[in-house]
């Protein structure tokens, strides 16, 4: 067996509300203060306190962008982690627990759910096996997996002779205790752990020198207890790079803030919330030195409303909007569904209201907390009847900040309404990046007029709102605006606003809006609609769109290294289509292959429409988990060899 | 120049039947204004869907006809990122008591300062004079097959328990106080809730101007006794004031709910209730954006004159960096 | 110039609520006494008085199906219709007006809109006349049209006189008087027209005779005062069938208490609404013999119920529907786009419940009285995440009623919801036709399973409501059955109903799920799916669904006189689309359009999705109206001589 | 054989949170039916979306998790289609206030003869604590980054001017009080609501089950002076009866409003109202079909033995006859 060094895939899981994210935390700090980059994903229960969470971390020296099938360092905090993930450790990897759990036995596992107990008994019978925790480790030990069970409540005794610790601060040293005796067996400094404790606690000196003891007493024990050749070991790396550690929700809050987003309106939804939340936590930040000189303004504000529902939401983000303020909402499916009316009340009064869209499992209340590309094409067609939107998908964390900002430069340009679409892997995956750069993307509003402006147009007879024009976009100006007075109404209307029923002037209003989009298509660059990666000659082509992207282009390496050469295109903006564009890119290819994380591929089925062309395979996966590197490398060998039918199906994660 | 009525009107064509009370309504929305001497481009008056909605058509000053329920949420948004507009909101009682309940519900605690008035008719006129759900148990407008089967919402008694900090109920007729009402309404700092009754003599024929008015009973003199009258200011004071204690508050309350019970052979109507000691919305804002108000959503630059973000972001990656 | 017999187009306009209907009523059933055939269209504002309505109406001695671009004779109530539509009366044709009218300028006409009036002053100016309804008078005059100018307040005082009449009565006279009028001009039968009057005021003798009287002076003036050399010539007709004069809303209504909806909530909007007062109005009905039989039953009911708004209606249908009652709801787009989230709670509980979509011209509020249909591609894709759904449109009112029956057995036996496709044009629409046959369409309940069965299942251990099967069906049973034990949940759940987070089962429970469609794709018969008329070896096939199908029927006919074969592939079936048949039935075409009233061709790209076909031409109109018999007929014309654009957009309509 | 609590429980895991209140609600709704003879099949348990939603599954009877906020319309749909099962629709205070609040109103003046149970523990459990509708202005609970913004709402109002016929209050940790009001809120005939003070342990650290149980106020013999208390039957009478005067009526509207009000040092529990004087709706349904109840809809046969309809369309084809 030979030792890698600096390429984990590292797996922590517990109960929900135990920990388990401090831990992670701790864990990514520590690596990350050694110059390595973090990936990690977390999956939960739509739970608050008792049921499995877990993080799947991967630790390289370049940045990487997926997760693993399977993990080489699995932590327990509890014996359910064991259960539900013993399996899945690299035959040469190693299972981090608490030594006192090897009695447990499944049926005192309170939270498990009632199919995965049935599927694991089975399993430990068909091995001969009996029911304990002790039983599942010895499975892995039969693997070749490396066991490491720690005495944590000795450890903790010998630490805290004579302290009193409470059971909360317990729980948190426990935490950072399987954070050292990971460390310890992945051979890494654990002085970085430290350096990440302080800065975590800051200035709690307490605290900080509490848990430093109980990191120093476990990473001795580990390293005095076990061989010292685990198969990988982490090195610190020099490196001047400043890094931030970021989660989705995060990096599209960062971009919003950037992109001058001054109201946020919310219901709060999983897996939306936490953008809002942290949004209302910053929202007064400073304004630059050069904004200070134009405005005087030195700080600036993002109003945060937790609205009665999400109609509220969107109506009410919409109204703020109308004053020329930049408003969003930020959603999930089920609120999503719940907006459609409105938005196309935006659509008819052209209004650039913006809403971030986190796809979850789904229908209906779905499967909350987990992953799916579901939304597509309800987003594509949402609202009755016919009116003009921008949809555009991030595919990581570097877009979701960028697309933060450009979207609302491409609703206010188009005046129209305009989706980021977004997901629960995007969301819940958290990231070592270099800081944004939010003057890459230059803020950009469109046709919209102030005082001084509109006083000018509108002295001659009123201010058309909605006047003819041959690009289709109309001038606007903001509610309270002197000389600007215009009219919204749902209805068909007029130039100035005002309802008609008039069939003349309704064919002519339905085709300004549709111009809006076919402009659109023509003004936005091709690099921000869609990517193009590896090789654009070559046999393979991958259509995707979406959180798949990371997983794809992690694959794409491990493919290229066993000699598959793919070429992959990551269509961003998904309405306006560039279908003429990704028709060439992907016509050549021997084999089209289309990757998406739901049930009916439909992003297949919306390509199709627009360019007529198929997909010789279609790879999906609907069982709420996001796609690994593995599973694209397999699935992609397969179709390779010929050997795949049509619709492959991914079904790897707990 | 001071502002005229005139200055508030459209030229758009008004397509609601004759006689109907939507009429006063708007004449006093639109004299109220004027007498305020607001500008029209002050003012934006945001409405729901139904006949009542059209209402922003008719008025020159920034008009928002919205979706079928969903006027409040909108009117907020708007006045939250423009708090120097004045924002009035206008919708039937089935667009604010039925398919936009939750909202009414949930506008008043939030507090914001505008205004809101309700179309009161019993039915749903637009779409041909269905029971709204003002309409009282059991009866049978023409409009109706049968006699209604829901019972009525009372909106003063439902606005006082959403938590409207002034409340008043006014009547189309009677223009020149509902000027009056609309007015202080409007002045009111805080979400302020005016119900008015509104014939529709196409649907409603039980709730007509005659029956307001009394005309179904004269006396022997042939004087009608109109139905609707003013609550007296002296024997009914809808303050709530600052320093109040307990008890008087709930005077205050159970005077208020026995007043707004009243229908069928008193009806009253004028200022039910002026709460002033509770926080408005943008109070509450200023507590945690102390500089809100000088450079609202609505007037923020949000970009440099090269177009780059205003936003400097060092603080936020400050917290995030980990090296 | 030739005279026709028995085939009128006829126009009938004034102010809403002035009593156009009534009249409009009277005339169709005076001509159906004489076993004529009737088609009408009516088309008014969203607006309770004043604003400008009027009626389309066909008289044929065989049944038609469509409106025509101009009528032969328009019948105007007052000064607007003959601005309105004055310029739309066929060369040979009539106009009967008010003769006290015609100094009347439009700047009198006070509900008119601005772009109307604008453009007829434009007209008439190029014409070089002056402003008035004798000016537009003149005007058709010049083109031969025939004038009947009648001084109805001189005929009614002559009548009246000594009699004192109301001005409501006096309103309804005047309609009376009108019809008379057009019927003298037309040569028919005047005992029809009073065969009609006693029909419908039944029994009230002194209304009667009233309306008697003036309509025997209009007739008697129009015969003595003009020439009787009309264009059309009306002619009674032998029949010994049986017809009714069913609306669109009605022949709905039917079909559902025959289908045995017990249930229906609904939300009030245009053009839904008047199906539910129908029902409400007719909520008590008769109980066949045989059905006695079985249930010892006489009578039968549906409980209507006017909820708060959209999402109560259909969450309230579906909570009927659990308990094994059939229920629905019924609504237009801006309801159905509140709908969606509980859409997919009934996707994912398999929960039959049925929404009558009536389409109408969008988006948002849009033009809230006028045709359109242009929700289908939101209607196909509605609710976030993925779940089967059932989805027929009927194209004609015959269809209306079959398919109103045939939907609720679709969402029984697939356990899925169920969408029945109509619009503003059916809504609207009313025919004479021969009372529907309710033995045509066999209730089938599917897999619902009373008491006794339940109890003899789950005996062995609790009832599995969400069974795994290789159908993909489960047995289901109603709320408050002894033994059948079951929970609900928007979330992904067990075979039990209670929710789950596992992997494995989320993908058996989409795999379920999805296979019903399959399922339903097979089962159903192609008969119910599509229709194919006319010459399926036609070079033009045309392809399209819903309402449009009266015009097409209609043009093809004409078409074929002039030489032109065409086919038509009628779909009906919209989900699960038979993709392959429909494929075969257009492949060998050289020509193919397709012909829908929106503006995107939404079919189109529905069907290019399913067969990667496209069309050569998209033959579309979103103006608010639907398309004429005349509009087809050209704009397949131009196609077959190769010269069309590739999108045809119709604009005929006022 | 009587039925027992356990007849009414699954053996589906519970993952509450560790001293949940719902844990008592659950309990108390449990006991109630089986101490009402209630065998499982005959009753349905509708609830919304929160921690609150997720009753049903641990109850064994007919259990439907809906919606968020559409509780009442789908448990409306149930027992009307259906009026011999027993309805009990349970949910949050976000769910029911919030997002739910216009069904709220609007099932009220309806009058259905059901249960609505609200677990109102003044935060959004199932997304982490965020401010629910009732929670009052000022407050901060520990998973608040600041104090909460809007002004709370008082259900028991609400339900007031909603015209619910039978309004209580109960206390998740007075479980014995707790069953017996849901069985008289069952029994009832008409909507019936029960607001229950339910501590959430986890976000609400505010209104726990020390607050409401005082111990922050022991008395010198270190005796908690709790907050709840039980309404006193003798002093306050909750009957609205047929034959009263409205003076009388009036008179019981204040004292509710009073009594509905206090909060922070006593706060009321007990049945606050129980109104006998309007019909309920399948009293109203009666005068339209006066053999519904025989057959109701989730009873009805709609077909022969042939499959036909068996709906005799006949009547319904001559009204529109023309030949
Ligand atoms: C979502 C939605 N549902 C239904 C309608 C149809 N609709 C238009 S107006 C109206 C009711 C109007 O009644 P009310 O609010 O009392 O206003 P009024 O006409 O009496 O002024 C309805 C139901 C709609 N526009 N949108
Ligand atoms: C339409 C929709 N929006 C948002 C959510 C997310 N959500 C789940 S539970 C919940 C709030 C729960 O609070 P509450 O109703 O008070 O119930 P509790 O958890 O406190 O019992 C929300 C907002 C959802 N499920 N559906
Ligand atoms: S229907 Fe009633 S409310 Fe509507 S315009 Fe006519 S009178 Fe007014
Ligand atoms: S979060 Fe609160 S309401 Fe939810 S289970 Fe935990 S304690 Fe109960
Ligand atoms: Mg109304
Ligand atoms: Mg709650």
């Amino acid at each position: 067996m030979s030792q890698r060094t600096n390429s984990l895939a590292w797996l922590l899981g517990g109960a929900q509300y135990s920990g388990v994210e401090s831990s992670v935390t701790l864990f990514a700090r520590a690596c990350a203060a050694g110059g390595l980059h973090i990936y990690s994903q977390r999956e939960y229960y739509s739970n608050i306190m008792g049921e499995h969470s877990y993080f799947q971390v991967r630790v390289d020296e370049k940045p990487i962008h997926s997760i693993r099938s399977t993990a080489d360092l699995i932590v327990s905090a509890d014996a359910e982690t064991v259960f539900i993930h013993g399996r899945n450790v690299n035959p040469n990897g190693g299972i981090i627990y608490d030594s006192k759990l090897v009695d447990t036995p499944i049926s005192k596992v309170p939270m498990m759910e009632h199919q995965a107990r049935e599927e694991i008994l089975h399993y430990l019978k068909s091995k001969g096996l009996g029911e304990t925790v002790g039983d599942m480790i010895k499975d892995a030990e039969k693997r070749g997996v490396r066991l490491y069970p720690i005495p944590y409540d000795e450890l903790l005794q010998k630490m805290a002779s004579g302290q009193m610790i409470q059971l909360a601060q317990g729980r948190r040293i426990a935490n950072a205790m399987a954070v050292a005796a990971s460390l310890a067996v992945l051979n890494y400094d654990i002085k970085k752990l430290e350096e990440a404790l302080t800065e975590i606690f800051q200035g709690k000196k307490k605290i900080i020198d509490l848990n430093m003891k109980a990191v120093e007493i476990t990473y001795d024990y580990v390293r005095k207890t076990f061989k010292n050749d685990f198969l990988v070991q982490l090195v610190p790396i020099a490196t001047k790079e400043t890094r931030l550690y970021v989660g989705g929700n995060q990096a599209v809050a960062l971009g919003k803030i950037a992109a001058g987003c001054t109201v946020q309106t919310y219901y709060p939804i999983s897996p939306a919330t936490d953008e809002s939340t942290y949004l209302e936590a910053h929202g007064v930040f400073p304004h630059t030195r050069e904004a200070q000189d134009v405005s005087g303004a030195e700080k600036g504000s993002i109003l945060v409303i937790q609205t009665e529902d999400e109609i509220a939401a969107i109506t009410m983000a919409t109204g703020a909007t109308l004053t020329g303020a930049r408003a969003a909402t930020s959603t999930s499916g089920p609120g999503f569904s719940l907006m459609v009316e409105a938005l196309g009340w935006a659509g008819i009064n052209e209004v650039p209201v913006v809403v971030q869209l986190y796809q979850r499992g789904s229908p209906s209340t779905g499967l909350p907390t987990r992953h799916e590309q579901g939304d597509l094409r309800f987003v594509l067609h949402a609202g009755h009847g016919e009116f003009p939107r921008i949809v555009l998908a991030s595919g990581d964390l570097e877009e979701c900040f960028y697309d933060a900002m450009r979207i609302f430069n491409y609703a206010e340009r188009y005046q129209t309404p305009a989706i980021h679409l977004l997901d629960k892997a995007l969301a819940s995956s958290s990231q070592t990046l270099a800081p944004f750069r939010s003057e890459m993307v230059k803020i950009d509003r469109g046709a919209l007029l102030g005082e001084r402006e509109v006083m000018a147009k509108s002295s001659n007879g009123g201010f058309k709102r909605f006047e003819y024009t041959d690009s289709g976009v109309s001038e606007r100006t903001g509610l309270g605006t002197k000389g600007g007075i215009f009219w919204n109404t749902g209805d068909e209307h007029d130039e100035y606003g005002h309802i008609i029923e008039d069939p003349t002037v309704r064919v002519q209003m339905m085709e300004k809006r549709a111009k809006k989009l076919e402009l659109a298509a023509k003004e936005i660059p091709l690099s921000e609609k869609m990517n193009i990666f590896g090789d654009p000659k070559a046999e393979t082509v991958i259509l995707s769109w979406g959180s798949t992207k990371g997983a794809i282009l992690d694959a794409m390496e491990v493919l290229k290294a066993e000699g598959v050469n793919v070429c992959f295109v990551q269509v961003r903006l998904i309405q306006p289509l560039p279908s003429e564009e990704l028709r060439q890119a992907v016509i050549n290819a021997k084999r089209r292959l289309c990757i998406e994380n739901n049930f009916s591929g439909q992003f297949a089925g919306w390509v199709r429409e627009h360019t007529g062309l198929t997909m010789d395979h279609l790879i999906v996966k609907y069982n709420g988990r996001p796609m690994s590197m593995d599973e694209i490398v397999n699935a992609v060998k397969q179709s390779v060899k010929g050997k795949a039918p049509k619709r492959i199906v991914l079904t790897d994660g707990e | 120049m001071p502002v005229k009525v005139q200055d508030f009107k459209t030229a758009v064509h008004n397509n609601w039947c004759p006689g109907c009370g939507d009429f006063g309504i708007l004449n006093s929305v639109q004299m109220a204004l004027a007498e305020m001497n607001l500008e029209p481009h002050q003012v934006a008056v945001f409405s729901g869907i139904g006949c009542s909605g059209k209402t922003p058509h008719y008025i020159n000053a920034y008009g928002v006809h919205t979706l079928h329920g969903r006027v409040l949420p909108f009117a907020i948004g708007g006045k939250l990122a423009n708090p120097e507009l004045t924002v009035v909101a206008v919708g039937g009682d089935g667009d604010g008591m039925g398919i936009g309940g939750g909202h009414f519900v949930n506008a008043g605690r939030r507090n914001v300062d505008m205004t809101y008035i309700l179309h009161n008719n019993g039915v749903y006129g637009l779409t041909k004079g269905q029971a709204s759900p003002t309409l009282k148990l059991g009866v049978q407008t023409k409009s109706l097959p049968m006699p209604n089967i829901n019972e009525g919402i009372n909106p003063l008694f439902l606005s006082l328990a959403a938590g409207y900090t002034f409340i008043a109920r006014g009547y189309a007729y009677d223009i020149k106080h509902l000027v009056g009402l609309i007015k202080q309404a409007i002045n009111h700092r805080g979400a302020s809730f005016v119900e008015v009754l509104q014939p529709c003599p196409t649907y409603n024929d039980i709730n007509t101007k005659d029956w307001y008015g009394g005309e179904d009973r004269k006396d022997a003199t042939g004087r009608a006794a109109p139905r609707v009258y003013k609550v007296d200011e002296k024997s009914y004071n809808p303050d709530i004031k600052p320093g109040m204690s307990a008890e008087e508050v709930n005077g205050k309350l159970a005077n208020f709910v026995s007043k707004a019970m009243e229908w069928g052979d008193r009806i009253p109507i004028g200022i039910f209730m002026k709460n002033e000691t509770t926080s408005s919305y943008d109070e509450r804002i200023l507590e945690r954006i102390p500089f809100y108000m000088q450079v609202p959503p609505a007037k923020r630059l949000i970009a440099d004159e090269a177009n780059r973000s205003s936003a400097d972001l060092t603080p936020l990656f400050n917290e995030l960096k980990v090296r």
